[in-house]
C-alpha cells in the first residue's frame, strides 16, 4: 500500500518517533514491545500535557476561586468533552470519571445492581469475560440475589448467539454486561445484535469496550447500548483513569456509590443530598492529572483516526496469523470472523510462561498466563496460553521478529 | 472610595457599579403584594436568593429580592430587578439568555438590538466569565427569576 | 534562627528551586500559593520519577513475566516499601493503595462496615470531618442500620473529649472514625488519647490523617491505633492515588471491596477465591504512575525530614496568626492548643467569595466555601471561610503579602 | 541440541541442566509408600506441584513428584528431590531458606559450608532472580515439601 496515495494510512514510523519508550533496547537488543492489550506506551504528546500542568498550571480543582484551580478546572472538564466526542455520547454529564474499567464495572454493579436491579433478577455475561467483568457481579449475586447468567462461547471464540437468546427468553434478565473485544481471543462481539436482542427482551446492554475501543470507532448511540466502559491506560493515556458512559436517565436513576466530597449537593448529618450527574459518581479529589493525560490522549488518538488504526491493525493481524500459522507445533487459541491485533497461542513441548521468558531473552515482550480469564481458560482446557498485541506502533518487522523468535524457542525446546 | 487609583488591579472584575449595588441593593426586599415567587439555591456556595414579582399587564412590574451571598450576586440581583422592570416576560428571558452567555463568555456574540441597552447596563457583571465557578453566583438570582416567571419554586444553579 | 547553626531547619529558597510551578506568574504578579491543604504543588523529582517511567520502563504489572513489566513492578511496589516505612507500619502488606482518601474511606466502610461490624453497633465520628467522612458512614448507615454518631466539637474548634468518651460508653461502637487534623481549623487532635479511650471501650480506630501526614511524623505503631487513610496529591505526590494501611489481622478479615482482575487468587463462575492481603484490595491496574510518583513524593519528604517540615510550618503558622490578628474585622475560625498550617477566617462586610477573588486578583490563591466540612460550617453559624494553608514551600513573604492583600480588600469593601 | 553456540542468549537463564530436567526429571512419581504428602498451588500462574516424602530413619529417604507447569519449576523439583535425599529435615529446611535467598536476589551471602556443595547443584537455578514474578516457579516445589515435612496438607506460593 502505497502511503502517499492513501490517506487514511497510518505512517508508523511517524508515529513511533512519538514514543520515546520504543527506543529503548532489552538485553542489547531493540524492544519489541507486544504487549500493548495488558497497557498501551505513552506518547510524548500525553507526557508533556502531564508535566506542564505539573510545570505551569495545577491545583485542585471544583469551587477553587482562584487562578489555578480555575484554569486547572477547565482542563479537567475539557476531558469530559473530548471523551464524549469521543463516544459520540448525547452530553458530556454522561461521562462519569473512574480509575480504571474496574471501577467503572464495581460502579455499575454496585449503583446499577443493587439500587436499580431487583431480587430475582438476573445479569448475563458471557463465557469471554475478564475476571473485571466477572467477580462484580458474582458479588452481586452472592450479597444481593441476582442471579448471574452466563452465555457460551463457540470452539471458534465467538458468542453461541442462539444460547445468548435463550437466555434472555425468560424475561428475567435486566443486565446484560458483556465485553465488546476478548482480551484473549481478540474476538470482537456483534455489538449491535447483542443490543437488539437484549432490549428486545428488557435487558439493558453495558459492554466492556477496555479493548474495543483501542481499536475500534465507538459510537455509543450508533450501538444504542445503556452502558459503555473503558480505561484510559490501554488509549495510550496515564495510569488510573478509566471511564463509565451512560444514558443520562439511568444514570440518574442510580444511588451514587461511594460518598465523600465533590458528590454532594448538601450534607447534614441527617441527610446528604447528591450532586447532579456526573458529578454524583464522582467522590473525592479526581485523578486531575490523569484527565489532563488522558485528553492528549484522545487527541492524538484522534488525530491518527481511527480508520488509519483499524486499517494498521487488520494488515499486522493478517500478517501475524499468517506467520504464526506456520510455526509448527503452535496453535493459535480463538477463529473469530471479526477480530482485533490480540493473538493469543500455545505451543507445543514448551509451556506458555518458558515461551515469554525465552522471548523476553530476544528482547520481545509478550504476556503469558490466564490473562484475567479463567473461566475461558478452563473453556478450552487451559491454564495459560502466550498473548500477542499490538499497537499503533507495532510493525510488521516486529512481528516477523515475534515469529522468528518462536521457531528460536520451538527449536531450543525441540 | 478615596483611594481609586490603588485599587485598579481589584476593579476591573469588581467594578465601582458593583460593589454600589452589592453594599447597597434598591431592590433587596420582599414584595408585600406579588404574583409569583421562586427561590434560587447554589449549595455548592452557600448563595441563596428568592424573588418576588408582580406583573403590570403584561410586562413585569416590580421585582424585589432576598440574597444572602457575595457582592456579585446582590449586585446582579440588584442589576437584574432594575432592568426586567417594565419588560415584558419575553424580553426578561431573551435578556437572560443573552447575559447568561456574557457572563460565560465574557462577549455576546447572539446580542441584539432588543436587549443591547440593556445589556450594557449589565456589562460590569460581564469580567466574571474569568472564574467559571463565580458565573452562578451572577446568574443564579436569574434561575430565580426564570422559575417565578414559569411559576416554579425552585431554581437549582446550573 | 540561622540556618546554618541548625541542622533541622528547612532552607525554604532551595526547596521552592525544587518546585517548577512556584515561578509562575499570576496576571503580572508573582504566584503566592496557600492552597495546599487542598492539593500540593509537585517537586521535579515526581515529574521526573513520572517521565522517566513513561519514557523509559513502562508496562502493566504483576504477572508480566518481560523484562518493562518486571521491572515495572519493582519500581511500583517498592512505593508499598516506602509507604510502609513513611507510617513505620509492621508489615508491607498492610498498606492497601486506592484511588485517594475518599476511595481508602470507602473501602473502609464498606469491608469493615459491612463486612464486620454488626447490625446495631455504631460508628463515632466527629463534628470536624471533612465529607469524606461523613458521607460514607452516613450510607453505611442507612443502608446497613448501623448507628452515626457525632462527638461534638468545643467553641475553639477542639474535640471535646468528655462528650466524645461518654459517646463511648455504652460500648455499641465498633469503630471510631476521625481526623488526625481538620482541614479548616488546623486542629490537631489528640490521637493517642482517641485510641486508648476507644480502646478502652471496645473500638477500633482509624484517622482520616488526609492532612495531618503533610505536617507531622505518622507512626502507626506509636499511635496503636487500626487503621490510617491518606491522599498522595496533598503530599506532594501525584492525584489517584491514595491509601489505607490496616492492622493485618483486621485487614484479614474483611471481605474485599471492588472485584476484577489482580484481586482473585482463582475464579470459577461457582465461586471466586480472593488473593492475599493487600492484594484482595487491589482490583483492576493500579495506578502504575501514580505510585512511581508518589514514591518519589515520599524519598522527597523524608529528604527534608518532618522534623524540619514540622519547625518551618510552626513558624509559618505563629507568623500567619499574628499577622491576621492585626487585621481589623477578621475572624480566625478555630483557636486550637495543637495546630497545623491551616487558617480559615471571615472578614467582616466581605463575603468569603469575594475575599478569595480579590486576593487571586493580587495573585495569592486562598480557598473559600465550605471546604467540604458543611456540618462544621453550621456548627459555627457560617456558610463559608476564605482559608489560608501552607506547604514546605510556603515563606514568611508569602504570608506578609496576605496579609497586606486582605488589608487591601478591607479597605476596598470599607 | 545441536545448535548450542547460536542460542547462548536463551541458555544463560535456561541453562542445559535445566532443560534436562524440566524435560526428563528423574523423581517424577508418587511414591506407593510414603510418610508424608503435601500439595502446592500458585493460582496465579496455573502451577501445580504434589510432593511425596519416606523418611529412612533421621533423614529424608527418598521423594517423588507429580507437577503440572513450566520447564523451570519441573527443573527445581527434580533438583530438589535430588539434592535432599539423604538429608536430615534441619538440613533441608536450611537447604530452602539458602536456595530461596538465592532464587530471589541471584546470590547467597548467608549460605554457609553445611549447604554450599548442595547449593552449587541447584545454582543453574539463580537465573530466575532477574524475573521476580517467576521466582515463585522454582520455590514452589520447596514449599511443598516443607508442607510435607511440617505435616501440612497444603502450601501457596509465597
Ligand atoms: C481532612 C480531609 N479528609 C479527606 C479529604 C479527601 O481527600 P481526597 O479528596 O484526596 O479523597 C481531604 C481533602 O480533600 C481532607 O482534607
Ligand atoms: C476486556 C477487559 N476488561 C477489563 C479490563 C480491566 O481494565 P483495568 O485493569 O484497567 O480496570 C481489561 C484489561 O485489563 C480488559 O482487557
Amino acid at each position: 500500500m502505497n502511503v502517499m496515495t492513501n490517506p487514511t494510512a497510518l505512517d508508523v514510523e511517524r508515529i513511533r518517533r512519538d514514543f520515546p519508550i520504543l527506543k529503548q533496547t532489552i538485553r542489547g537488543k531493540p524492544l519489541v514491545f507486544l504487549d500493548s492489550a495488558a497497557s498501551a506506551q505513552k506518547p510524548r504528546a500525553v507526557i508533556d500535557a502531564m508535566v506542564n500542568a505539573m510545570e505551569t498550571q495545577y491545583a485542585n480543582i471544583h469551587r477553587g476561586l482562584h487562578w489555578m484551580s480555575e484554569r486547572t478546572t477547565e482542563a479537567y472538564e475539557s476531558t469530559r468533552d473530548a471523551v464524549a466526542a469521543l463516544m459520540n455520547a448525547n452530553d458530556r454529564s454522561e461521562i462519569v470519571f473512574t480509575g480504571n474499567s474496574t471501577g467503572a464495572i464495581n460502579l455499575l454493579a454496585h449503583s446499577y445492581g443493587r439500587g436499580v436491579l431487583k431480587r430475582g433478577q438476573a445479569v448475563l455475561i458471557s463465557g469471554m469475560e475478564h475476571h473485571s467483568n466477572i467477580v462484580p457481579w458474582q458479588m452481586l449475586r452472592d450479597a444481593h440475589g441476582i442471579e448471574l447468567r452466563v452465555a457460551p462461547v463457540t470452539d471458534a471464540g465467538e458468542l453461541d448467539m442462539a444460547a445468548f437468546e435463550a437466555l434472555l427468553e425468560d424475561g428475567k434478565v435486566g443486565l446484560v454486561a458483556i465485553t465488546h473485544m476478548s482480551n484473549v481471543l481478540g474476538t470482537i462481539t456483534p455489538a449491535e445484535r447483542i443490543v437488539r436482542i437484549a432490549h428486545a427482551h428488557g435487558a439493558k446492554v453495558m459492554f466492556d469496550g477496555s479493548q474495543a475501543i483501542v481499536h475500534r470507532k465507538v459510537d455509543v448511540r450508533a450501538l444504542d447500548c445503556d452502558f459503555y466502559v473503558w480505561t484510559g491506560h490501554k488509549l495510550y493515556g496515564p495510569t488510573g483513569i478509566g471511564v463509565l458512559w451512560g444514558k443520562r436517565d439511568l444514570l440518574e436513576r442510580m444511588p451514587p456509590f461511594m460518598g465523600g466530597g465533590d458528590m454532594i449537593s448538601s450534607v447534614t448529618y441527617e441527610q446528604s443530598t447528591w450532586a447532579a450527574v456526573p458529578h454524583k459518581f464522582e467522590a473525592g479529589t479526581p485523578a486531575i492529572l490523569e484527565g489532563i493525560g488522558l485528553k492528549a490522549a484522545i487527541d492524538y488518538v484522534q488525530t491518527i483516526g481511527y480508520d488509519a488504526m483499524a486499517a494498521h491493525e487488520a494488515s499486522l493481524t493478517e500478517h501475524a496469523l499468517a506467520r504464526l500459522a506456520g510455526i509448527q507445533g503452535l496453535h493459535i487459541l480463538g477463529q473469530a470472523q471479526d477480530r482485533g491485533g490480540v493473538i493469543s497461542f500455545s505451543l507445543d513441548k514448551a509451556h506458555a510462561h518458558d515461551v515469554a521468558t525465552l522471548l523476553d531473552r530476544q528482547g520481545i515482550a509478550v504476556r503469558a498466563g490466564h490473562h484475567c480469564a479463567e473461566p475461558l481458560m478452563h473453556r478450552f482446557n487451559l491454564d495459560s496460553t502466550a498473548r500477542a498485541s499490538f499497537g499503533i506502533y507495532t510493525t510488521h518487522a516486529e512481528i516477523d521478529a515475534l515469529a522468528d523468535g518462536l521457531i528460536r524457542v520451538r527449536e531450543f525446546f525441540a | 472610595m478615596t483611594q481609586t487609583d490603588s485599587f485598579d488591579d481589584l476593579r476591573d472584575l469588581y467594578q465601582e457599579v458593583i460593589l454600589d449595588h452589592g453594599r447597597r441593593p434598591r431592590h433587596a426586599q420582599r414584595l408585600d403584594a406579588f404574583d409569583s415567587t421562586a427561590k434560587g439555591d447554589n449549595p455548592m456556595c452557600g448563595d441563596r436568593v428568592q424573588v418576588w414579582v408582580k406583573y403590570d399587564a403584561d410586562t413585569i412590574g416590580r421585582v424585589g429580592f432576598e440574597a444572602r451571598g457575595c457582592a456579585i450576586s446582590v449586585a446582579s440581583a440588584d442589576l437584574m430587578a432594575e432592568t426586567v422592570q417594565g419588560r415584558s416576560q419575553t424580553d426578561a428571558r431573551a435578556l437572560f439568555a443573552a447575559f447568561r452567555e456574557m457572563a460565560r463568555t465574557g462577549i455576546c456574540p447572539t446580542c441584539n438590538a432588543a436587549v443591547a441597552d440593556a445589556l450594557e447596563r449589565l456589562a460590569p457583571l460581564s469580567g466574571v466569565h474569568e472564574y467559571p465557578s463565580r458565573v452562578k453566583c451572577a446568574t443564579l438570582p436569574w434561575h430565580a427569576l426564570i422559575a417565578a416567571l414559569d411559576g416554579t419554586k425552585e431554581a437549582s444553579s446550573e
